[in-house]
């Protein structure tokens, strides 16, 4: 990866890190209501990953801690936090909030509450693909303990089985909310369990984006070229709480600490520096101006967006085109 | 016209519709090489290959899921399963992604999956092969839930719910494939919402629907022996009720006997007695009644299925009372 | 009497029915070590350990299967689900084995399980979120369905499922576990089965469950100001339905709402309808009304969930427009 | 195992069979009425391996093709014929029906017809078992192609990591209903797709009685002395259709005549006539007798037993003790 590249990265990673701490002051704020699932330590995966697809072109989707991977597929942030604060200029209109966004014209096909849900989802955008000849590929990212859940079994089968061009990215950062991998889980590497699927599996360091970036970039080529589908294991850590609900006491303060010795932000701008490709004022600089487009462009835009019309509580139901319903065809 | 047998229908709407549009599929477990287990997709593997004719592995929750990802771009699947006793499986998806996604994305995506299924009690299925779960099915806003009670219903109704944007459940009653009846010869869409009038009468309304409207035309006539005139209306669109078609048949005859096949808690008969309530209270001259089956889940023995589960006697029992007719 | 919260009231529970017997467990996600997400095992993973207090991993379908064979075997296991809108994926073990065993096996075998679950709306959770799913629950023969709206039956209903031989579902609501209320210092079993009139009154009968009675409390108190003297009745059981307790109310009050939180279709206001229609319709000087939700998946903005969701004055709107009070 | 352990095993899968025919005539002739699924082909799986287990104390559960295993259990097998009849002398009273045979007193936990359904079920007899401190194992037979539902995936994962004693049992017969397993499944042998649950696994010849009953013997002892799951693959075929109402044309005869070629009982009968140990008039002899007993006992059993009351319709749905229902403790 060329230098350039990985200071998007860093760029990328650091927006999405003070985002999504800018979300957290805001429910504190009681601005955000409903559950709200924050990314930080994780960066590297969502960024590393999409780095090496398409964003735009490629379908992503994921589970409720979805803000950034909207994000970087190219969803407006503005239009992400107004969404959070439950705004008709949200993402999706103020009718989802943070479990729920959506960008479908970015390809950013949703984040959804059920855990699993989302593995079959994936394996069906990519059986429309394959169907409709298309180059993209379909991704689906989740954490470790959704791999627990009946529907990844039967998806990896099917996806086998069938041949979709679908890409699963696990992002294992240990806990499902406050149990540990050791306690629910018989087999502690997730890329082991699609073993018994026939499906191209391998694991890759989720703290470091360049790792990511280099092991998604043969993730995504698989699947691009074979058609075939991959699962790709990226160990991590998040850093807050699960929810902001969280009480915190099922991990060690050591543990966390070491973790955090391992922040994808800062080994990226670390080795940057080292690189001698940027100094810690240029980072700075570039903090500065992340929080100052958060402070005067995102959080405004969400906060002076309107409140949706509660005259259109019923919309979205179903269909407005009426003519089968009704038969006037 | 043709005379059809409701799988022949049936088989013909998935016919037309995958013959028209590249994008329709149909998937489910035995859906292909055998055919249908009710036949309903007989001879189309051989016609339109296994990737559009799929057969699935034993995996409810996800195959429905695969289909409703598949519907977010556009493919258009008809997704059977096999028994609704086994839709339990897929409820999740069913409900939870198929139903919300477009409310919850802001209008932004739709998810236009058909689900076909069989239910109802047969020859002796048992507890766990017996269930009537029209009632779940219609608790949750954003799905539609219609179901046959003619073969030309059945023909319409599957071709209109493959070209619908909305996710629908096609219930289809499983004593009922090998019924006959007429179907149009050229394409017909029938429509998803609204109740027929399959009799007419001034005395009582009879409201059921798939199979108990069958049930009701066969007490009709039992009761025009007996001078009374009952109009007979099939609900054929479950969710959402036709709440005028209901108000006004009610209105006629001012007495209504809702049969549904089901257990009685929280089933079609409640809600169709709410609305009667809710719309034409005061043109009842009787207390609305319900003909179900006994709350209990299904038994296997002939003479205890026999006991459990209505048939036209029950429904011209409920009416002779209702109407203070003796003997 | 203590003053506890519904979660100590419901933890209290659980921890006398773990000390009293050593076959009765507790499972679910987080119910362990983390001390439950509501806080209703808090304390107990030290107490009784990971064998009897089981953090489950995410697999809602197979530890609800597993609960119940253990219970085939003499195991009494609480399950908690973590929310009530994970529940589709264990609706197939918990309906085709639970509730069903005990009659396909001619009475040889029993499924005594307790499956607990918050449900219903709270700040903003959204559609996937926010299920309120009692009629599903109620639809199926073979299961209990209790709903507490105040500590002492959250207490005394957690204790009387343990014991009994049933599968028992426990409906809790999601925004009530910090309500307190007193819980008597003496073991204390509630019965499972029955009514609980919360206010007398004489002029209409506002039926509700769990979070419904309180905003039934709360309408009733705004109307006796305008004169007029609402019955307040509780149905905590809303499987099997007290019929004769509801049929009492009306008989004396002549008016019935039926405030429900879940949306209209096929829900407990329907069936209460219903039995209201069955048991005592003659005794009716109004058409019962239901107050519910809109008809929507939940939307996110609080705005439009405020809108989409009854609360007390909804109920006092029905009443008053019953009653014919003008504005 | 010596000679007249086999002999026994000859006795009793041919019983099993002929019990088998008997239903289907009684099928054919309106006599059973629902779905029927029958064992002829499967013998060896279900007598080897209760051959290796302890009938009545070990805790049995199964699909619906059931008749077999609750027989194998200790089952009356005229009261699973007259379970069939749907009479009140039929093992579940006429309230069960071929797909939900019971024997409680045996340990025979039933035959359920939701496929995939046991799974847990199994699991959750051994966590009770593991309470108790109990030596009996529970052992849940099921279909390939049951392994392909989720549950299968959330069983195996839950039974190792909490170690229950649980043997599973796959009857892999190639398809499930008229699904080959290579159109359905990713990974043909059963056994691998354990791998991912540090599980226990083997895989015999389901034809061979002989050979399951050593397989299933180390995987029992397995079970009951390490109090960990163990799964056992035996490949085999059924020689009938599905159930009754099977098409069967999607097995080609030419598949269907080389597996009849390796029919469980005759293999038997003929490695015993060639030790010596049976003559083909001692197995005739042996054949008419069975035959004579289904004739003369048990199909007039089932066939004289009385209906159900219809009365007792709305018995079995709830307890009887009905004190915690009312609050009178
Ligand atoms: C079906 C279902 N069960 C339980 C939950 C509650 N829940 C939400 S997130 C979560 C943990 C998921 O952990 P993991 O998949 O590792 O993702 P992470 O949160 O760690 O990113 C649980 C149990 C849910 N939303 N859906
Ligand atoms: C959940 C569910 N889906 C589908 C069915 C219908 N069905 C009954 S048996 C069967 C095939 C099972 O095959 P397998 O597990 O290999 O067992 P086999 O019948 O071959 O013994 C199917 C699809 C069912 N009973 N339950
Ligand atoms: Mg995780
Ligand atoms: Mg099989």
């Amino acid at each position: 990866m060329d230098t350039d590249q990985k200071k998007h990265l860093l760029r990328d990673m650091l927006f999405a890190r003070r985002f999504e701490e800018s979300c957290y002051e805001a429910y504190v704020e009681r601005k955000i209501g409903g559950f709200l699932h924050l990314y930080p330590g994780q960066e590297a995966c969502c960024f590393g990953v999409m780095s090496a697809a398409r964003p735009g072109e490629d379908y992503v989707i994921t589970g409720y801690r979805d803000h950034v991977h909207a994000i970087a597929c190219g969803a407006d942030p503005g239009e992400v936090m107004a969404e959070l604060y439950g705004k008709a200029n949200g993402s999706s209109g103020g009718f989802g909030g943070s479990m729920h966004i959506f960008d479908v014209k970015k390809h950013f096909m949703g984040g959804y509450a059920i855990v699993g849900g989302p593995f079959p989802l994936a394996a069906g955008m990519a059986m429309a693909l394959k169907m409709k000849g298309q180059e993209a590929i379909a991704i689906c990212f989740l954490g470790d303990a959704a791999n627990n859940q009946g529907t990844f079994h039967e998806t990896m089968n099917m996806a086998s089985v069938w041949k979709l061009p679908v890409l699963f990215v696990c992002e294992n950062n240990l806990y499902g909310i406050g149990t540990s991998i050791e306690r629910s889980t018989a087999e502690l590497d997730q890329y082991k369990r699609v073993a018994g699927y026939n499906i191209a599996a391998a694991m890759a360091d989720g703290q470091d984006v360049v790792a990511v970036h280099d092991a998604a970039t043969i993730a995504v080529d698989h699947v691009r070229n074979t058609r075939t589908p991959y699962f790709l294991e990226l160990k991590t850590y998040r850093f807050r709480g699960h929810s902001m609900s969280d009480g915190g006491k099922y991990r060690s303060r050591e543990e966390e600490n070491e973790w955090k010795q391992r922040d994808p932000v800062r080994l990226l701008k670390d080795a940057l520096v080292a690189e001698g490709a940027l100094t810690e004022a240029d980072y700075k600089a570039m903090d500065r101006e992340l929080l100052k487009r958060i402070e005067d462009d995102i959080v405004p835009f969400a906060e002076q967006g309107p409140l949706p019309d509660v005259a259109d509580v019923e919309a979205h139901v179903l269909s407005p085109d009426l003519r089968w319903a009704r038969g006037e065809v | 016209m043709a005379e059809l047998t409701l799988w022949e229908a049936i088989r013909r709407a998935h016919d037309e519709e995958m013959a028209n549009d590249p994008l329709v599929i149909a998937m489910g477990e035995d859906v292909g090489l055998a055919g249908g287990t009710y036949k309903c997709t007989l001879g189309l593997f051989d016609k339109y290959g296994p990737e559009r004719i799929i057969d699935t592995p034993i995996s409810e929750g996800s195959f429905t899921g695969i289909a409703i990802g598949a519907s977010f771009l556009g493919v258009r699947p008809i997704v059977e399963i096999m028994s609704v006793n086994f839709a339990w499986l897929a409820m999740d998806q069913l409900f939870n992604t198929a139903a919300k996604v477009r409310y919850m994305s802001g209008g932004q995506l739709e998810a236009p999956i058909v689900m076909r299924s069989p239910g109802g009690t047969a020859h002796q299925l048992g507890a766990q092969h017996s269930a009537r779960m029209e009632k779940v099915f219609m608790g949750v806003a954003g799905l539609r839930v219609v179901t046959p009670s003619t073969p030309k219903q059945a023909y319409g109704l599957l071709k209109s719910a493959v070209r619908c944007n909305d996710p629908v459940f096609i219930y289809e009653h499983e004593r009922m494939y090998g019924l006959k009846g007429e179907v149009p010869d050229g394409e017909f869409f029938h429509p998803l919402e609204g109740s027929e009038v399959m009799r007419s009468g001034s005395d009582v309304t009879l409201f059921g629907y798939n199979l108990s409207t069958h049930w009701n035309l066969e007490a009709a006539k039992a009761l025009a022996a007996l001078g009374v005139e009952a109009e007979v209306v099939d609900l054929y669109s479950l969710s959402p009720l036709d709440r005028a078609g209901i108000r006004d048949s009610v209105r006629r005859t001012h007495r209504a006997i809702i049969v549904d096949e089901a257990e009685a808690p929280v089933g079609v008969g409640a809600e169709v007695m709410a609305i009667i309530n809710e719309e034409c209270f005061f043109d009842l001259d009787a207390a609305p009644v319900r003909v179900t089956s006994l709350n209990v889940p299904v038994p296997y023995a002939a003479n205890l299925e026999h006991v459990a589960i209505p048939n036209p006697s029950w429904v011209v029992d409920a009416a002779k009372t209702m109407l203070g007719i003796g003997g």
